[in-house]
């Protein structure tokens, strides 16, 4: 049974520029212990929906949230703040992409992991405190005991998201939410960081949403992946899947336009044209349409639902090309076709891709 | 820590001294009342005149006159004696000090209470009707000045002379009592000038604190404390709070050494006998040591309560080191 | 001296201005005081003994050391506390009596040399606890000379002592022309024949006798702190310790007075009815303090007067709680008469034409604080009469009308070369106001009053102080118009008041109080005649002569004879020292 | 300093630094022994009691038409150096040589003509320009400054077809940043670089702002431009797999030193250095089967504080590899097998290099 | 303003969500616009702003006002209106006295009318001193850091450190005797002002041509040499005005407004000194600053072109802060006696004299009160608006 299961959850906010549309009818389900990673560019929505799922989004004053997110037997949209409350940072954690702002300047350390568990725990704070200490241990933070009594701009950045990961897995929950997790990091701490989320993963039996713009990072870490793009979910596969047989031009935008170190210089970067759109004035039919080299005239009406491919039911796709049609295109593509050439090979009718002179749409 | 605070306290040497030359050349070589004249009275001798020239030391070069009138204030912690009746500045000002003191801090005291509470109400509740009347509110506080507030509350609420009789008014500074021998007489006689005077800063300080707040409700922390799963109240009151009020002690240090340097207008008012008042009429009377006395013990206050924010500011945010 | 606000700085201001001879806030000098002249005599009535009154003030005493008090209510104090040779009477208080003195002085037909006997039997408080000598008046007189003891007239009135130094001495110098040939005789002697006059300054506390034994130490400091162990000679003394540090002294906040236990009342002509009294300090408000005298016990006015709208309750609800005590002067707006255009009389005569003086006096409280004056000499004073009395006479024209007369201006400045009428210069005059109410109410209204006349004023507002010191008393400064001056009475004397004020020769160049800087050759020669007219009804004529002299020459709008009011307490008997304008503490009673 | 490059003879170092790729094209810039300190402060006189030594003694050449690639990780200096190199930064030490010519201490005056000629990219696309002037006059800025084309007219053609041959929309003159994207917005960074066309242009980390989708774009226009315009580049970067793109040789700095200088090739094939080696091995794939055949190598704990750096090699509290010479004795940058140039006494061997790096193999 | 007010430089984007995701579209609307539509949307920013703008209204018709409503001029004084004992007289409809009379019988009414001039004189011009001083002293601080950074920030502090209040008095009763302070002949400066701007014209010209040698550029066209030139007219033409109009000895800080503004400015200037320094110290180490420099910019080019209109918003916001205490400070220093010289009518004067009899007579300290209290929150609320609405953190409300 999953752990998490979030159905048709849309987030959308009142702004004074207009109505951000910020998630979109997006459903995923999360097993235990598993990894699921969310992938997407900044302004996907990917942070939003999990923000949402944790119920923060309802502090926000200008959000409103539709749709149904189950976890482990309780409908978290319709749970009162209390019963929200008692999951938070028990059942469910969470960890941020900053892990400096992220932790309370003017606490210690020690203190804040304390917090996090006599919030949930009826222990006296001795008790609470060996716990966090022994949580510090576990992350690998060296002296635990003394680094307790430290404020967290004394550690290194690694080192805090570190504590991040301590503070989240303190109560031993069953599902973490790491947002964007190493993004501020170095690579080498990055690898440290994914290796210990990894380690702790196994050790607890964590289930994890792993957000991440790095294709990279969900490469080395999940199990399934979700790609987000303008609010919605427009691919989901398990991870080996997805990046073997990606079915989505905006998938496959994103693999050939990331510089590998594992890909040759003579290999070329194939941009995706254009600009993430808008939240407030979505393109219509398919939001990708604008940007997509294979788009026609109808994808521009119509939305395409996200439906399992026919071969592959764990794989589910939003694209209104034929199977058929996207089988063809990545192969060329994978074989360093243009999408020019690609499209014309396959025969799929359209304009073409965008110009590259992104300018001209933008206003 | 203590190389910073030798640094500031020597910074704080060199600021008085140049205070004191400015202070020195408006009051000297600008044109006032000739101090000389006035003891000679009528019709005075001339020698009467280079006698009391000499006793005031003002027979010396003007840069003499300043450094003599330095080396008693270093050496001796002398200010002088007033021109007008020879009574030491020093004791003088000692003597309206607790007034003064008395004044400002019970006056602090107030708006602290008030401003704070209020700022945070209208944080948590921002927007909404609550914010909106308390802010209306504050900025009609802080639009009115402190001497016209004052006399229109001794006019609705003063004994003597009030429409509607409640509080001590004007001129009813006990004359004898400090707030340790007299407190209620002292309590009662400085309740309307306290709430007056807190007024307007109980008004800055509630929308010092609902920016602060506002704005610390924002962060990245507040979001991972709500994600721990602590209470609302938890994450407001503790880690909201906590953040927010921190600045706070840098503009009530300020606010609080400029006070204590005299509020004139408040004294003025309500006929407080205190430093401010001191020094307005020693301005009005060109009674030089006074002003010297008062601007000094006025910038000292200044820089000093300065210096003690910038302290305590280290141990509140455990992030600045010195 | 004062502590006060601003807003109340004009009620005491103009409490100093109605009682010193010199309307500077806390300037000016003691009165000198001539026999002769008619005063009021009233009968004091006989009080009951007992009981403390409580003064109200706005400030403190400037000192308690008599050879230095200079303020007029540090006198209020002295005169209750202390014995000079001679003093006043209230029940006449035109005569000198003798105090310490045990009689009038032997005067010496040369006029250069003078003798006091002083009474037997007369002691220093504790913890001094001896007789009174003549060496202690001695003592007294000389230390007024030295450096540490800044005395403001020791050298102007008593310079004239063979020996006397001209400049402060350091340390206490004998004075060879003061000798005790015994304890109770003082001998003088004089460079020039100014007995007279000696005579008459021995009413100042310069006189006080001051042990020598005992405050040497003080005044080996500079300044003297004998100002704080000051002991007493009259009924009453500030409350002290065994050292004779001044307990009952609280600067800035109270002085306690209680009876001198030494003081024996068959020497005095002081009753001394009360037990003692408080003087509570830091009433700056002038109205509430008012209002808590009108309506409480026990209470009296000390250096504040009462504001307009207190005064006019007072008249109106508390009639039997005020006394007016003529301040015996005039309040007068002052015209540069060497200034353009000033210099022109035809000019002056239309300002004067032109003024309404009801108007002036009403910024200071209207009929109620005197009447509108038309010359220099107030009602009561000797030549008062002999000028025409309370109206002016028919030949000043311009002085008819309080109210003013637009039309008979014009004529004047049509005389004087402005053919419209009004003045049509275009220079800016240079005119200093006080910056403290009421002074500043009236200056206010004479600019409006000079600019209907078509006058440009470069209206500049100063500290009492200052106007004082830097302005009006400086010729120099190039004042045009001074709107807050008044002279008030010395001594009983025309020469008093018409002589320092108008007299050509009196012009000096700081501190001058010829604030029309009139030097006519008519008035200086009337002065000089008057001058040496030997008291009695000839004099006074001289003197009515020189004022109607003075008023003929117009150089400044006169606008009251003010009379300064005093506030008491439902249950006080109030007698009041016209020397001093203020409640008489050794002559109070409680009913 | 037992730096073999900063031997005492400036010449004889060139022929060491060029021995690793493509000798021949001449050095357009020579950086030797480079240092800047930032001094720290301290006490009631503000004495100066250390420094953060941001570049602590790099040297290195920039040949005509190459892509140099300068890398590390944050903090390591490799900002500093850019700002050195294009002198808005003042050297504490060492020389840096343009052309030939030393312009180690030119005055700002003195190097109006090197502006012209030295360009610089920078990373944030959004405050890298000024919100309140418009992209024509942003771009316009160099000509300018320089006084050419004074010409009003002629000026605006120029810049339109800058904007055209960055692939910007000519009628946007008149807009004003915030009306870009950020992929725009670098665009126009990109023109105003290569207004005054430029020999050099450096480029501060120029992508690592942008979204995943736009870092190719701009990737492809600074290949592009380099082809058609001749461009030497200075390319500073933090992340391997942009500089793998873009950079003809590489130079990996770690703490204010550079720790090895190769050709890419031979740099992403066969690192010699310790920590190049840990870097390569960091970098996540996005190739799952490529991840899981791979032995990741993770370093322990952090880059050291730059105020007190470890003593010799600076990696050697961090290096797998450490032995005891390599906290006294500071290994120089020389040739090492395969023509890399490191700064190791235990360089790298193919065994330990392999299945670490996330290649396929094969 | 004890009160710290927040960041203002602008920053593009700004939070809309906890997700921290800007959308480009939302960063793309100009600030300009942001700012109209936010200030149409808020109603008590536009009700102060047409507040102020009746205000100004009444001031510059003040004289018209007063006649229309048949009350008397400020300046006049009646015994009429005064008792027997010269007190005040309260509102009397029937005599057109609406707000009653002061001591000297003067009609309150059009005295308070009147007072809005000086209040507004006043605010603008001490607030465009204020601000013109401490922005030019703060960025020089900011920009240039080093040695000027020292002295002016040393500065700052002391004057900051001086109890201002203080200050004020001194200055302004030091300045108020006679002449007023700061003597000086003001022909001999319009004369130093006219050679100086002559010989800055010609040295321009100059320079120009000789570098344009020099360079081998084109010819500088007259057209700009002209207005290189021209510019030097701010300088040569109010020197003219004082060398041959105003000429004569005299003070600069002459008894009256002016005293009461140079001590205003005096006393406020480090403020805003003080907050245009950080904010230039922070968009100096911009990289559009540094983008400037690497192209070879002059230091004045980068202050000009560069920092000075970033700083726009902040100023504006600044200066919409600094108006209401600069009313307040005038009313203040007129309270305590140094302000505008009688009989010019001053609100704060007329609280001061109100003092005197502010338990009989009411009318004579509210009204003017009144007056203060409702121009300084009109003020402070447009101040609070535009805060909000030139903030690019400020969320729609």
């Amino acid at each position: 049974m999953a752990l998490l299961e979030v159905s048709g959850l849309t987030v959308s906010f009142d702004t004074e520029d207009g109505v951000v549309q910020a998630v979109d009818d997006v459903s995923y389900t999360v097993d235990a212990g598993c990894a699921l990673g969310i992938v997407g560019e900044s302004g996907s929505g990917k942070s939003v929906s999990s923000l949402s799922v944790m119920g923060l989004t309802r502090f926000a004053g200008n959000a409103r949230i539709s749709g149904e997110v189950r976890f482990d037997g309780h409908d978290l949209l319709a749970a009162g703040d209390e019963e929200l409350r008692r999951l938070r940072g028990n059942e469910i954690a969470m960890i941020f992409q900053d892990p400096l702002s992220s932790l309370h300047p003017f606490f210690r350390v020690g203190d804040q992991l304390v917090e996090a568990v006599r919030a949930h725990r009826d222990v006296s704070r001795a008790r609470a405190l060996d716990r966090a200490v022994e949580m510090l241990g576990l992350v690998g933070i060296p002296e635990p005991r003394r680094c307790a009594s430290c404020y967290p701009h004394e550690f290194s950045g690694g080192m805090r998201q570190r504590v991040m990961i301590a503070m989240g897995l303190i109560n031993e929950p069953k599902l973490l939410i790491a947002d964007e997790p190493t993004t501020a990091l170095d690579v080498t701490v990055q690898a440290q960081i994914l290796e210990l989320l990894a380690r702790l993963q196994r050790e607890l039996d964590t289930a994890i949403v792993l957000i991440t713009h790095d294709l990279g990072v969900v490469a080395e870490v999940t199990d399934d992946v979700a790609v987000m793009y303008a609010g919605r979910i427009v691919e989901q596969a398990p991870t080996e899947r997805l990046f073997a047989r990606p079915q989505h031009p905006y998938t496959w935008g994103l693999l050939q336009s990331i510089p590998r170190v594992d890909h040759r210089r003579d290999e070329p970067l194939v941009p995706i044209p254009g600009r993430p759109p808008s939240l407030i004035l979505r393109p219509s039919g398919c939001a990708f349409h604008p940007r997509c080299p294979y788009v026609q005239e109808h994808h521009k009406r119509i939305v395409p639902p996200l439906e399992p491919l026919a071969g592959d039911p764990a794989h589910s796709v939003a694209c209104l090309l034929a199977e058929e049609q996207r089988r063809e295109l990545w192969s060329r593509l994978r074989a360093g076709a243009t999408p020019d050439e690609a499209r014309a090979a396959v025969g799929v009718p359209g304009q073409g891709a965008p110009v590259l002179r992104e300018g001209l749409e933008a206003g | 820590m203590a190389g910073f605070i030798t640094r500031r306290v020597l910074w704080m040497v060199v600021l008085l001294a140049v205070i004191s030359v400015i202070n020195f050349t408006i009051f000297s070589v600008l044109p006032s009342a000739d101090p000389v004249l006035l003891r000679a009275g009528r019709s005075a001798s001339p020698e009467l005149v280079q006698t009391i020239t000499r006793q005031l030391g003002l027979d010396k070069s003007k840069p003499e006159q300043y450094l003599t009138y330095m080396k008693g204030v270093v050496l001796h912690f002398d200010f002088g004696y007033s021109y007008q009746n020879q009574v030491g500045v020093r004791q003088e000002i000692l003597d309206r000090l607790p007034a003064t003191a008395t004044l400002a801090l019970g006056a602090m005291v107030v708006w602290l209470l008030v401003g704070i509470p209020i700022g945070i109400v209208s944080a948590i509740r921002r927007g909404r009707w609550q914010d909106k009347l308390a802010m209306g509110l504050a900025l009609l506080a802080i639009s009115a000045p402190v001497y016209w507030l004052g006399l229109v509350s001794l006019y609705l609420f003063s004994k003597e002379i009030g429409v509607i009789p409640i509080f001590q008014g004007a001129g009813s500074y006990p004359p004898d009592g400090s707030i340790v021998s007299e407190p209620i007489a002292v309590v009662g006689s400085l309740l309307l000038p306290w709430l007056v005077l807190a007024a307007s800063f109980a008004a800055i300080y509630a929308r010092f604190m609902r920016g602060n707040l506002s704005e610390v409700l924002d962060e990245d922390y507040i979001r991972t404390a709500r994600a721990k799963g602590l209470s609302e109240r938890r994450v407001v009151l503790r880690h909201g709070v906590r953040s927010a009020i921190t600045p706070i002690v840098t503009i009530l240090g300020l606010d609080l050494g400029i006070l204590l340097g005299g509020a004139i207008l408040t004294e003025t008012v309500f006929n407080i006998p205190g430093i401010g008042r001191l020094a307005f009429d020693a301005i009005q009377k060109s009674d030089l040591p006074i002003v010297q006395g008062t601007v000094l013990i006025g910038a000292f206050f200044i820089i000093a309560l300065n210096l003690v924010v910038d302290i305590v500011y280290a141990y509140l945010d455990p992030r600045v080191r010195y | 001296m004062s502590r006060r606000s601003l807003r109340f700085a004009l009620a005491a201001c103009l409490a100093f201005a109605l009682s010193l001879a010199i309307a500077a806030c806390g300037g000016g000098e003691k009165k000198q005081s001539t026999s002769g002249g008619e005063g009021g005599s009233t009968t004091v009535p006989a009080g009951k003994k007992g009981g403390t009154v409580t003064v109200l003030s706005a400030g403190d005493v400037d000192y308690m050391d008599p050879g230095q008090a200079f303020y007029t209510f540090s006198y209020q104090i002295v005169y209750s506390t202390q014995r000079a040779l001679y003093f006043f009477s209230p029940e006449d208080s035109e005569k000198q009596v003798p105090d310490l003195a045990d009689g009038p002085p032997q005067i010496a037909d040369d006029q250069r040399s003078l003798t006091v006997k002083i009474k037997k039997g007369i002691k220093f408080s504790p913890p001094v606890d001896r007789e009174v000598t003549s060496a202690d008046v001695k003592y007294a007189m000389e230390r007024a000379f030295s450096e540490n003891v800044p005395n403001p007239y020791a050298t102007g009135y008593f310079g004239n002592i063979v020996g006397a130094p001209d400049e402060p001495t350091k340390g206490v110098k004998e004075i060879s022309g003061i000798t005790t040939p015994d304890d109770q005789t003082l001998e003088f002697k004089l460079d020039q024949p100014t007995a007279g006059q000696l005579y008459a300054a021995m009413v100042m506390p310069i006189t006080i006798p001051v042990p020598k034994e005992y405050a040497s130490k003080f005044d080996a400091k500079s300044p003297s702190t004998y100002n704080e162990h000051v002991v007493s000679t009259g009924p009453y003394m500030v409350e002290n310790d065994s050292s004779g540090a001044l307990t009952g002294w609280k600067k800035g906040k109270s002085i306690k007075v209680v009876r001198n236990p030494n003081w024996d009342a068959s020497t005095d002509f002081r009753p001394a009815y009360l037990d003692g009294f408080d003087v509570q300090e830091g009433n700056d408000d002038a109205a509430v303090a008012s209002r808590r005298i009108l309506q409480g016990q026990g209470l009296v006015q000390g250096d504040g007067a009462p504001p307009a709208q207190v005064l006019k309750q007072a008249i109106q609800q508390y009639k039997d709680q005020l006394v007016f005590s003529p301040s015996g002067g005039t309040r007068y707006i002052a015209l540069n008469t060497t200034q353009k255009p000033f210099d022109d009389l035809n000019v002056r005569k239309a300002v004067l034409a032109g003024f309404d003086r009801n108007a002036l006096r009403l910024t200071r409280g209207g009929a109620a604080i005197g009447d509108i004056a038309w010359s220099y000499l107030p009602p009561n004073f000797p030549g008062f009469a002999e000028s025409g009395g309370p109206k002016a006479p028919a030949e000043f024209d311009y002085l008819q009308n309080p109210d003013g007369d637009m039309a008979l201006a014009a004529e004047y400045m049509k005389k004087a070369g402005y053919p419209s009428g009004k003045y049509t210069g275009t220079e800016k005059l240079l005119t200093i106001a006080t910056n403290a109410d009421p002074g500043k109410k009236t200056a206010e209204n004479a600019q409006a009053q000079f600019e209907k006349l078509g006058f440009k004023l470069n209206f500049r507002i100063v500290p009492q102080d200052t106007l004082y010191t830097k302005f009006c008393g400086v010729p120099k400064s190039d004042y045009a118009i001074c709107p807050n001056v008044g002279f008030f009475k010395d001594f009983l004397d025309g020469q008093a008041l018409l002589d320092p004020t108008f007299g050509g020769d009196a012009i000096i160049p700081a501190n001058n109080v010829n604030w029309p800087l009139l030097d006519n050759a008519k008035v200086n020669d009337l002065i000089a005649k008057a001058k040496v007219i030997p008291p009695g009804p000839a004099r006074n004529k001289a003197w009515a002569e020189v004022n109607l002299e003075i008023t003929r020459q117009a150089p400044a709008i006169p606008f009251v004879w003010d009379k300064l009011p005093i506030l008491f307490s439902k249950n006080v008997q109030m007698v009041a020292d016209d020397y001093s304008n203020s409640p008489f503490m050794a002559f109070l009673s409680l009913k | 300093m037992t730096d073999g490059l900063a031997g005492p003879v400036g010449d004889a170092v060139v022929g060491a630094a060029g021995i690793a790729v493509g000798a021949g094209a001449p050095a357009l810039v020579e950086v030797r022994d480079l240092e800047k300190r930032f001094p720290l402060r301290r006490g009631p006189l503000q004495r100066e009691t250390g420094a953060v030594r941001a570049v602590d003694g790099i040297s290195f050449d920039v040949r005509e038409g190459e892509t140099l690639g300068l890398v590390g990780e944050s903090g390591c200096g490799k900002s500093t150096t850019a700002r050195l190199v294009t002198r808005l930064l003042e050297p504490t030490a060492g020389t840096i040589r343009y052309r030939g010519e030393d312009i180690t201490h030119r005055s700002r005056r003195e190097l109006m003509a090197l502006r012209r000629d030295m360009q610089m990219i920078f990373q944030d696309p959004y405050s890298s320009l000024n919100p309140r002037q418009t992209a024509g006059s942003i771009i316009g800025e160099p000509f300018v400054i320089h006084g050419i084309e004074r010409d009003e007219t002629r000026r605006r053609a120029r810049v339109r077809g800058l904007m055209e041959q960055v692939g910007l929309n000519p009628e946007h003159y008149n807009r004003l940043p915030h009306e870009f994207s950020g992929g725009q917005r670098q665009r126009i960074g990109v023109a105003r670089a290569i207004a005054l066309k430029p020999r050099l242009v450096i480029a501060d980390e120029p992508v690592s702002a942008l979204d995943v989708s736009i870092q190719a774009q701009i990737i492809n226009l600074l290949s592009d431009l380099q082809r058609e315009l001749g461009l030497t580049i200075l390319f500073i970067a933090h992340d391997l797999s942009v500089v793998r793109h873009m950079c003809d040789r590489v130079a990996v700095m770690y703490l204010g030193k550079i720790v090895e200088v190769a050709s890419a090739e031979q740099l992403f094939a066969h690192p010699r250095h310790p920590y190049t080696g840990a870097l390569l091995s960091a970098v996540p794939v996005p190739d799952p089967q490529l991840a899981k055949l791979r032995r990741r190598q993770v370093l322990g704990g952090d880059v050291p504080s730059p105020t007190a750096p470890p003593a010799a090699c600076r990696f050697h509290p961090r290096c797998p590899k450490a032995q005891p010479i390599c906290s006294r004795e500071e290994p120089a940058l020389e040739v090492k097998e395969g023509g890399n140039i490191a700064a190791c006494h235990f360089p790298l061997t193919i065994e330990e290099v392999a299945g670490r790096l996330p290649v396929r193999p094969g | 303003m004890s009160t710290g007010a927040p960041e203002l430089v602008q920053d593009v984007g700004g939070g809309i969500a906890p997700g921290r995701e800007t959308s480009a579209e939302i960063a793309a609307r100009s600030p300009l616009e942001l700012f109209w539509r936010r200030v149409r949307r808020d109603r008590v920013t536009l009700a102060s702003a047409l507040f102020i703008l009746g205000l100004v209204v009444v001031a510059v018709f003040a004289g018209q006002i007063v006649d229309l409503v048949g009350a008397r001029p400020p300046n006049e004084q009646s015994t009429k209106f005064l008792d027997e004992f010269g007190s005040a007289s309260g509102p009397d409809f029937a005599a057109h006295s609406y707000f009653g009379t002061d001591g000297l019988g003067r009609d309150v009414f059009s005295r308070t009318l009147y007072g809005a001039r000086i209040s507004l004189e006043v605010a603008i011009i001490s607030t465009f001193l204020t601000v013109l001083i401490g922005v030019v002293l703060g960025v020089i601080a900011g920009y240039f850091r080093g040695w000027a950074d020292t002295l002016l920030s040393r500065l700052m502090d002391v004057m900051l450190a001086f109890p201002v209040l203080l200050l004020a008095l001194g200055l302004g009763a030091a300045c108020s005797f006679g002449q007023g302070c700061v003597q000086m002949s003001f022909a001999n400066v319009g004369q130093v002002m006219v050679v100086f701007g002559v010989a800055g014209a010609f040295l321009v010209v100059g320079w120009r041509l000789l570098r344009a040698r020099g360079a081998g550029d084109a010819r500088p066209r007259a057209a700009e040499l002209a207005a290189g030139a021209a510019a030097w007219l701010v300088v040569i033409v109010p020197g003219l005005v004082l060398w041959l109009a105003v000429g004569g000895h005299g003070a600069l800080i002459t008894p009256g407004l002016p005293v009461v503004i140079f001590v205003i400015v005096i006393a406020s200037w480090p403020y805003i000194a003080r907050i245009i320094r950080g904010q230039t110290l922070s968009l100096r180490e911009k990289e559009f600053v540094e983008a400037a420099k690497a192209l070879g910019a002059s230091d004045r080019r980068i202050m000009f072109r560069h920092i000075l209109p970033n700083l726009v918003a902040p100023i504006i916001v600044y200066t919409t802060l600094v108006i209401p205490t600069t009313i307040l400070f005038e009313a203040a220093l007129s309270f305590l006696g140094v302000g505008v010289q009688p009989p010019t009518a001053s609100w704060g004067a007329m609280i001061s004299d109100a003092t005197e009899i502010f338990d009989t007579a009411w009318w004579y300290m509210t009204f003017p009160g009144l007056a203060l209290v409702l121009t300084v929150l009109a003020f402070n609320l447009v101040g609070d608006g535009m805060q909000d609405a030139l903030n690019p953190k400020t969320r729609g409300r």
